[in-house]
């Protein structure tokens, strides 16, 4: 079964091979490069899905494939040579992650068929390839093997991102939103090859498996108490873990850089799915599950990861409530919703996020789909103030777009809900003795609140009521090329969840947590990742409400309780022939909400008010002042030529005059020296 | 090489040639008086100093001067030592020959058209004996002799254009500032023969190193320091007025300036060359530093460090502002007279062999490359464009081969490779920090740095300026061009073959400081 | 004999072209200048040398003989490559056939004289790379000066004259005070009477000089290395020696540019390592390391905001070569293997990759004579093709991983983070690391301005694509680049087998 | 009584210094050569008396080639006061002075 592994890197280069096949030829092609990156897609997905077949047969594969560069470095640990290589595992993690991503990047490329060729845009070619080069670079993402190369197409990921956002550079807004996207991870991203290369120089590695695996010489560095860099092992560790996480929080839109997100919905919608909800954005949280044993040495890092995710959730949800734009909605609920994971593994729970991860993955891209359905329905008109009743028009769209909103909103038995309690326990069952967590997983209650609302409230606005538009009176109709993809991914946002069902599984004794088991390495595994690996090495004490069950009951009670209410409060609101906004009602908190808590204010004046007056003054002093002294020299020698040239006055008696003076100049001069008037 | 076979006289022989010539101009002129065939004149001219080039460059491939145990012939003395024939004479005898050579082909078109031709010709050449003889003067009546003889028929051709304003004014500035000058070397030797009472040149310095003069009851010559120390100083000035060196430079701006050019480029090159080979020969061989110093109580070379210091600096900074192309390049030249004093200036320290070689290999590549430039001036008179740097703009055009010669001078003049004055240049460099000339050193980087300035602002002027007024084809004067690309090969080619001539300057200097 | 065919062919090719007509000069140069190209191709292939140059490693295709005597001194012709040498010499041959290539639209005057210029540009540059005795090696390097003043002098900007006489004096000047320091070396080193760098460095690594003009041995050699750092700041060019850079790249026509920021800038990083950082013994750097380290990150944080307060999409490039400049001095100061050989391998992909940029603005501004920010913007939509490149170029710039650009950067911080000899070094490190935000900040910020967003031209020229002659050359770069970023061995491991010898004569800093 | 050396050396230099002064106050070109003459008799009076002095002929021998020099000099430069005559129809040394700077 193996030797299926010697297919793996396929996965990534069918993708690539798209990638320049649509750039080349996309132009001739009948579907502009669309059937490239399908037929790309879709192979990657079979092997994706053969990859995890292996690995649930208990195989798994881990090599090294390319030398990108070796020399000799003293690092901090002693190892004196250092080799930077690319190189594929593929544990249960990485295969999971595998089929989600190809799965959903086939999926998003067949929707174009539908959402891009059927509108008639120009440019697809150009937007086929980056789709390519983008999954080219999500897997190898995925499958790396080492942080370096995680960190390489980390990058690239976010070059994609980059063009994809700015697919429409005709317009303003587009590549506006494309820069500011790729300048904010990239200001992460610092942090990250901050951390890379602090990693590399201290431990002579960057290796994610293996006995020398930067994690395993971390992790012997601290038992031995060693000093590093000047200061105590697991402090060093703990900086580097958090210069790391500078990269998660920019991919993964955490506060406080996710202002980039909503900004992003610039692009096309297809690409919001693929790109900024289900994978790239996935991209943060799944390096810290990848390198979860680094983490996990180090509880501040954890507890940092634990309480940003926490107040990002809950910060994103409430400013999900106030947007009337349903793309944006979906944006600041991705924000809120990758929150929860970090959280999730933030408190350890490295089964929850995963398990959040897949199921995000699924119901978003759903979401995202349905938003872009709807969009297309509604004649690119995207104000939710102008939809309304195209729940009959458009029955399949409301339907999985449902099943998305349910699942996210945390509605049992949907998959969201599911992962989301299973974070949320996770958090609870730590807080009780942390208090800091306890705070974390107070804000992520109390989102899940807000999630409900905004969720539903998009829901009711698009889709109930009356059409409050001619759009929405006849709306444009839809090929099969959208609704297969939605009907797809419907049926997972409401399935999904069976791959772990903890609290059943906790409350009926029965064991079905599957996820649980695939990702502890019981079918097959890389020593020291996996859950149990990560268990032991983790510093949490755990404390119940009286009993593991009755915690689980009340953890799942008061989030379904949350859930609901929120639900039912939209639909008090807004489930009505003629909904209204409510927005006066929050008072004060309304502006600063719609402006999103001023964080893009500050940050542009960050850029445009500080950055750039200081940039302007900089070049007026280079101007004047280096600059001015190098011209200076040139100005006065001139000048001084042009007085110094007088002296040849033209008048010969000057000049015999002048020759004496100099002559008995010359005679003082050596006649002092030489004492001759002595 | 049947050289031994010849009487010892023949060592002068490429003076005598140039003197013959001379002469034969003569005849000449006075079988036809008024004839206008330059061809004959200039080629005769020109035949001469090719001939006199030939026999000095014949000289020392046959090994004369250097010293016997060398397998050289040694130096040759004639005249009971009036004048030896040495490497360091030979080498300033090639230049003058050179620049003679040069200046007469290019004349052939310059004074095409011009009355006084037999007598220009013939006032060259007896200058070019003069500066030749001077190269071999070792004792101070012939060095004041053969100093004249340069001298005077400089003083009428720099005015021979008699109804220019401008080239009689250059005459008589010229002239006078000559006169005094002459007048005060000429009482400085007067200085030194009281102190010493001799007047070869070795003599003097038998005196000065056994420290007393034997000729009246043997008295102390640190008794008549002063007198001794003065006449030197004013002897300094002599050198000074022949080599344009600050204070006795004044003449040298007008002289160039108003003279016809291929005077300016004679003067600028060989004249100067002629003076400072006097200057060495005289402080090294007759003023041994370290008894003179003792004697006179300082030593000499402080005088030419500062004259270095000052003449550089002034020629270059003079230089800088001018609009008139002929009077920047006469300040250049005072420029570089002052780099070349650096060979006096550093002769006292140790490897001073170096420093003076350098010097003379400057003064040879100067040779060609100033005398080049000087002749393109020639060529811009002779087709009337004008004399400031506008009316060279976008000369390139017109006249590619020319303008690129141009260049090439220019460049070799700033001591940018590829080109030969770089290696000049860059060994006075060397050497002067190698004798320790610290702050000349420094002087030599702002004046180098200024001199790329006014340098490039010609090259800038030919090549990159669009031409002010819109002229119709520039002819191409034979003669002018010929003399402008050879020394324009001459300089490219001084490069890579620069080999030979670093040897025999360095060996001569060895020589004349052993 | 190598090494002198290649000159030989630039030079003869120079005079060639010089005196060929005009119409065919341009395919002329370019027919001439491949010959040097593939040669040096084949040379990088048949590369036989080992070690490093100065420190008695083996020379490939070297060649020596006696040249001129001064005084006891000898200097001799002596020329060879080593592994540092090699990828710069290939890089100059291939930059100037693409540069020639690049220059056939822009140029449409007196391109006899443009192209035998820039083949004697070339001759000199591969001589400067190739030689190893000093008066040799200042020949060429000094060389470099003339056509590179007239070709800003007679095919450049508006403030062309300005410029070109700006970086003449400029650079000369400091090639002055470094070569008196040089000499001034070498006479205090007593015993040695030649020139050639490998006898220099010998001396200095076994003793070093015993003191000239009553200048004690010790002192000559920190004052020596301070006035050849000073001289070769000027020419990299480093923060505050960096202002005649931007003036002669926004004058200079674009192959002049390609040329100015492909490799005349890496004759200053290169001379910094090949005399600075090799002949040196480390108890003579060790004083300046903070120092050094300190210019290195204020050269790349300053240069790059000043790229920041720029309008013009040249100045633009060349501030930000100011900025990369500075990583390659971090990485030699860093004093390790990753460190020195990466800045080594930074110098050829700066090279590639600011060529690339200019071509690419060239191109831009061939269409739309002008280059301000402020004048144009959506021109992504007239010619695909070019800005496709140029954003291709300004990634690479940002060093994006899988371009050449990204490994020199981060084998650059990697050396330096962990660098012993270097105090602080992780300071050093992340504020010089924060120049790839910056980067990213200026250089999206002028695409934004000026390729996207809708179409608008203030200048009324019409927009067509660029020619294929134009876009060819880019093409070969990009492919490099990217080859470069992901097969960076190809030349990093001849780098590296050049660059240990220096450490471990060095020892450790 | 003899007349000790020194007393030639101070008329010879009292003689010199007239000349200077002459050529630094006088404008008229005559006046300037005749100066130049005072100035080189002035050597010339050195010569010979150090030539007695020292007992050896070459200073008078010198003085004599002196003299004939000055002749050609004088020669030379009436010649050139003439050409500055026909010019500027003056023989003012100050008056010409189209170069400078």
């Amino acid at each position: 079964m193996e030797d299926v592994f010697n297919y793996a890197p396929a996965i990534a280069l069918f993708p690539l091979v798209a990638f320049v096949v649509a750039l080349t030829f996309g132009k001739y092609m009948p579907k502009k490069g669309a059937l490239a990156g399908i037929i790309a897609t879709g192979g990657s997905l079979a092997l994706s899905v053969l990859m995890l077949v292996a690995v649930a047969s208990g195989e798994v594969y881990h090599e090294t494939l390319y030398q990108w560069a070796i020399g000799d470095a003293a690092s901090e640990i002693g190892a004196d040579g250092i080799e930077f290589t690319f190189g594929i595992l593929i544990d249960p993690l990485a295969a999971l992650m595998l089929v989600i991503v190809s799965l959903i990047a086939f999926l998003v490329h067949i929707f174009s068929l539908g959402y891009m060729n059927a509108e008639g845009e120009t440019g697809l070619p150009r937007y086929y390839a980056s789709l390519g080069l983008f999954t080219f670079s999500m897997l190898a993402f995925v499958y790396a093997d080492n942080l370096l190369m995680a960190f390489m197409f980390f990058e690239l990921v976010g070059l994609c991102s980059y063009l994809l956002i700015g697919f429409w550079f005709r317009t303003r807004s587009a590549p506006s939103a494309a820069k500011k996207a790729f300048l904010v991870t990239r200001f992460g991203d610092y942090f990250f090859l901050l951390g890379v290369v602090a990693i590399a120089a201290t431990f002579g590695t960057v290796a994610f498996a293996g006995d020398n695996s930067f994690i395993a010489a971390a992790e012997s560095a601290i038992d031995n108490g060693d000093t590093l860099f000047g200061f105590g092992a697991e402090t060093w560790v703990t900086i580097t873990a958090l210069l790391v996480l500078g990269g998660v929080i920019g991919k993964s839109a955490q506060f406080p850089l996710h202002t980039w997100l909503p900004d992003a919905m610039e692009g096309p919608t297809t690409v919001s799915a693929l790109i900024h909800a289900a994978t790239m954005v996935a991209a943060g949280v799944y390096l810290v599950a990848r390198m979860f044993g680094y983490y996990a040495l180090s509880p501040t890092a954890l507890a940092i990861i634990a309480f940003v995710g926490g107040f990002t959730a809950l910060f994103a949800a409430t400013m999900g409530v106030v947007k009337d734009d349903i793309k944006q909605v979906l944006a600041y609920s991705t924000i809120s919703q990758y929150g929860y994971m970090m959280l999730g593994l933030g408190v350890g729970g490295y089964v929850a996020g995963v398990f959040h991860l897949m199921n995000h993955a699924f119901f978003k891209a759903l979401l995202f789909l349905g938003a872009g359905a709807v969009i297309v329905l509604m004649h690119h008109e995207q104000d939710m103030w102008k939809m309304g009743g195209l729940k009959d028009k458009a029955p399949i769209t409301y339907y999985t777009f449902l099943a998305g909103a349910l699942a996210l909103a945390g509605i049992i038995p949907f998959s969201g809900f599911w992962s989301k309690d299973e974070i949320l326990y996770d958090a609870l069952i730590i807080g009780l003795e942390e208090p800091i967590i306890l705070a974390a997983y107070a804000m992520a209650l109390l989102a899940v609140f807000f999630t409900g609302f905004y969720t539903f409230r998009m829901v009711f606005l698009t889709f109930h009521g009356e059409p409050r538009s001619e759009a929405a009176e006849d709306p444009h109709d839809i090929g099969w090329s959208i609704k297969a993809p939605l009907v797809v991914l419907g049926v997972l946002a409401l399935v999904a969840g069976i791959a772990n069902l903890a609290p059943v599984a906790k409350l009926a004794q029965i064991d079905i947590t599957f996820l649980e088991h695939w990702l502890d390495g019981e079918y097959g595994a890389v020593e020291g990742l996996t859950y149990s690996a990560y268990g032991e090495l983790l510093a949490y004490e755990t404390a119940y409400i009286g009993g593991e069950q009755l915690t689980v009951l009340i953890a799942a009670g008061v989030s379904l309780l949350l859930a609901f209410s929120g639900a039912g409060l939209a639909w008090k609101l807004y489930s009505v022939p003629e909904p209204v906004a409510h927005k006066e009602r929050l008072g004060g908190a309304r502006q600063t909400l719609e402006s999103n808590y001023y964080q893009d204010e500050y940050q542009v004046w960050l850029a445009e008010g500080v950055t750039q007056p200081l940039a302007r003054a900089a070049d007026r002093f280079d101007q004047t002042v280096i600059d001015g002294v190098v011209n200076s020299v040139s100005t006065a020698s001139l000048f001084s030529s042009s007085r110094l040239k007088r002296i040849q006055t033209g008048l010969v008696t000057n000049y015999a005059a002048l020759l004496v003076a100099g002559f008995i100049g010359l005679l003082l001069v050596l006649g002092y020296v030489g004492g001759w008037f002595l | 090489m049947a050289l031994l076979e010849l009487p010892a006289w023949t060592a002068l022989a490429p003076a005598l040639l140039l003197a013959l010539t001379a002469m034969a101009l003569f005849i000449i002129d006075s079988i036809a008086p008024d004839s206008r065939n330059s061809g004959l004149l200039a080629g005769t001219t020109a035949a001469g100093s090719i001939v006199s080039l030939g026999v000095a460059v014949w000289y020392l491939l046959a090994g004369v001067g250097t010293p016997t145990v060398d397998g050289g012939r040694g130096v040759i003395d004639v005249l009971g030592n009036q004048f030896v024939v040495d490497q360091l004479a030979l080498f300033f005898m090639v230049i003058v020959a050179v620049v003679t050579a040069l200046v007469a082909v290019a004349s052939y078109d310059y004074m095409e058209d011009h009355t006084y031709q037999a007598e220009y010709y013939s006032l060259v050449l007896l200058a070019a004996t003069g500066m030749s003889f001077m190269a071999a003067a070792n004792s101070l009546v012939t060095i004041f002799i053969a100093l004249e003889l340069a001298s005077l028929p400089s003083y009428a051709l720099v005015s021979i254009l008699k109804d220019n304003r401008g080239s009689v004014e250059a005459g008589l500035k010229y002239f006078l500032i000559g006169a005094l000058s002459s007048a005060i070397f000429v009482y400085g030797i007067s200085l030194v023969y009281g102190a010493t009472g001799h007047l070869q040149l070795e003599n003097i310095a038998a005196v000065i190193e056994a420290g007393e003069v034997a000729s009246d009851g043997g008295h102390e010559i640190a008794d008549v320091g002063g007198l001794l120390g003065l006449g030197i100083l004013m002897l300094i000035g002599g050198f000074a007025f022949k080599t344009a060196s600050v204070p006795f430079h004044f003449w040298a701006p007008e002289a160039y300036e108003g003279a016809p050019a291929p005077i300016s480029a004679f003067l600028s090159s060989a004249s100067k060359a002629a003076g400072f080979v006097i200057a060495f020969r005289v402080f090294t061989e007759a003023f041994p530093v370290a008894e003179t110093a003792s004697a006179i109580g300082v030593d000499w070379a402080l005088a030419f460090i500062i004259l270095a210091i000052v003449t550089m600096t002034l020629g270059n900074f003079a230089a800088a502002t001018q609009n008139n192309v002929k009077r920047m390049l006469a300040y250049s030249s005072i420029g570089h007279a002052g780099y070349a004093l650096i060979g006096l200036a550093g002769i006292s320290a140790g490897g001073g062999e170096l420093v003076m070689g350098a010097a003379m290999m400057h003064l040879f590549v100067y040779g060609f490359m100033n005398t080049g430039a000087f002749l393109f001036v020639a060529l811009a008179e002779y087709w009337g464009v004008g004399r400031t740097f506008e009316d060279y703009n976008g000369l390139g055009r017109r006249a590619p081969v020319a303008c690129f010669a141009l260049a090439i001078f220019m460049f070799s003049l700033a001591g940018i490779p590829p080109l030969g004055g770089f290696w000049s240049k860059y060994f006075l460099f060397t050497g002067a920090l190698e004798a320790g000339l610290l702050v000349v050193a420094a002087a030599l980087v702002i004046n180098s740095a200024l001199s790329l300035y006014y340098y490039s602002r010609l090259v800038k002027a030919v090549w990159i300026e669009e031409p002010a007024v819109e002229r119709e084809t520039l002819s191409q004067p034979v003669g002018l061009y010929a003399a402008i690309v050879v020394a324009a090969v001459m300089t490219l080619a001084l490069l890579p073959l620069f080999g030979p001539v670093a040897d025999t300057a360095v060996d001569a200097a060895t020589a004349m400081l052993a | 004999m190598m090494i002198e065919a290649l000159i030989a062919v630039a030079l003869v090719g120079a005079f060639v072209t010089f005196v060929a007509p005009n119409r065919i000069a341009g395919k002329l140069a370019f027919a001439i200048s491949l010959i040097p190209a593939t040669l040096s191709l084949w040379m990088f292939a048949a590369f036989d040398g080992s070690g490093n140059a100065l420190l008695d490693g083996e020379l490939a295709f070297a060649s020596e003989f006696e040249w001129i005597q001064f005084g006891e001194y000898s200097i001799s012709w002596l020329v060879g490559l080593d592994g540092i040498s090699m990828p710069l010499v290939v890089l100059t041959t291939i930059l100037s056939s693409l540069a020639i290539v690049s220059s056939w639209t822009p140029i449409d005057e007196r391109e006899s004289q443009f192209y035998g210029l820039v083949l004697f540009i070339e001759a000199n540059l591969i001589g400067v790379f190739a030689a190893l005795d000093f008066f040799v090696w200042f020949i060429f390097w000094e060389a470099v000066l003339i056509p590179m003043y007239l070709l800003i002098g007679i095919w450049g900007g508006p403030r062309r004259k300005y410029a070109a006489i700006k970086f003449f004096i400029y650079t000369n000047v400091a090639s002055l005070v470094m070569f008196g320091a040089f000499i001034a070396l070498v006479f205090g080193l007593g015993d040695v009477t030649t020139f050639a760098l490998p006898d220099v460095t010998t001396a200095m690594l076994n003793g070093g000089p015993d003191g000239f003009l009553g200048i004690g041995g010790t002192t000559l050699a920190s004052l020596v290395f301070v006035a050849m750092f000073l001289g070769f700041a000027v020419k990299v060019p480093i923060v505050p020696f960096h202002t005649w850079l931007p003036d002669a790249h926004v004058e200079a026509p674009t192959p002049a540019s390609v040329l100015l920021a492909g490799v005349l800038l890496k004759m200053g990083t290169y001379a910094l390592l090949r005399f600075n950082f090799t002949m040196f013994p480390t108890e003579v750097i060790e004083p300046f390391v903070i120092p050094i380290a300190a210019i290195a990150v204020i050269s790349v944080i300053y240069g790059a905001m000043l790229a920041l307060a720029q309008t013009d999409l040249k100045r633009i490039v060349a501030y930000s070569s100011v900025s990369s400049m500075g990583y390659v001095i971090l990485g030699l100061i860093a004093y390790t293997q990753f460190g020195v050989g990466g800045a080594t391998f930074q110098m050829v992909s700066h090279g590639l990759i600011s060529g690339l940029m200019f071509m690419a603005v060239g191109v831009i501004y061939n269409a739309t004579h002008t280059r301000m920010v402020t004048d144009m913007s959506g021109m992504a939509d007239r010619m695909p093709v070019a800005v496709g490149i140029l954003v291709a170029g300004a990634f690479g710039y940002m060093g994006l991983p899988l371009m050449s650009g990204f490994f020199g950067e981060f084998t650059i911080f990697f050396g330096a983070f962990g660098a012993e000899g270097l105090a602080y070094s992780q300071v050093f490190t992340a504020l010089a690391m924060f120049g790839i935000v910056i980067v990213a900040g200026y250089l999206l910020f002028a695409l934004q301005r000026t390729v996207f967003g809708p179409y608008h031209l203030e200048t009324d020229y019409d927009v067509d694509r660029a020619p294929l002659h134009d876009i060819a050359p880019m093409f070969v770069l990009l492919g490099l680049i990217i080859l470069l970023g992901v097969a960076p061995e190809l030349i990093f491991e001849m780098i590296t087998d050049a660059v240990d010898p220096i450490l471990e004569t060095g020892g450790e800093l | 009584m003899t007349v000790g050396v020194e007393h030639y050396v101070l008329l010879s230099m009292a003689l010199f210094a007239i000349g200077l002064f002459g050529i630094l106050t006088r404008r008229n070109a005559l006046m300037f050569l005749m100066s130049v003459e005072l100035m080189l008799n002035a050597a010339n009076i050195n010569l010979i008396a150090f030539a007695f002095y020292h007992g050896n002929l070459s200073g008078q021998v010198f003085a004599l080639f002196t003299m004939a020099l000055a002749a050609a000099e004088v020669a030379v430069g009436l010649g050139i006061i003439l050409l500055l005559y026909r010019n500027f129809r003056d023989v003012d040394v100050t008056v010409p002075t189209t170069m400078r700077w």
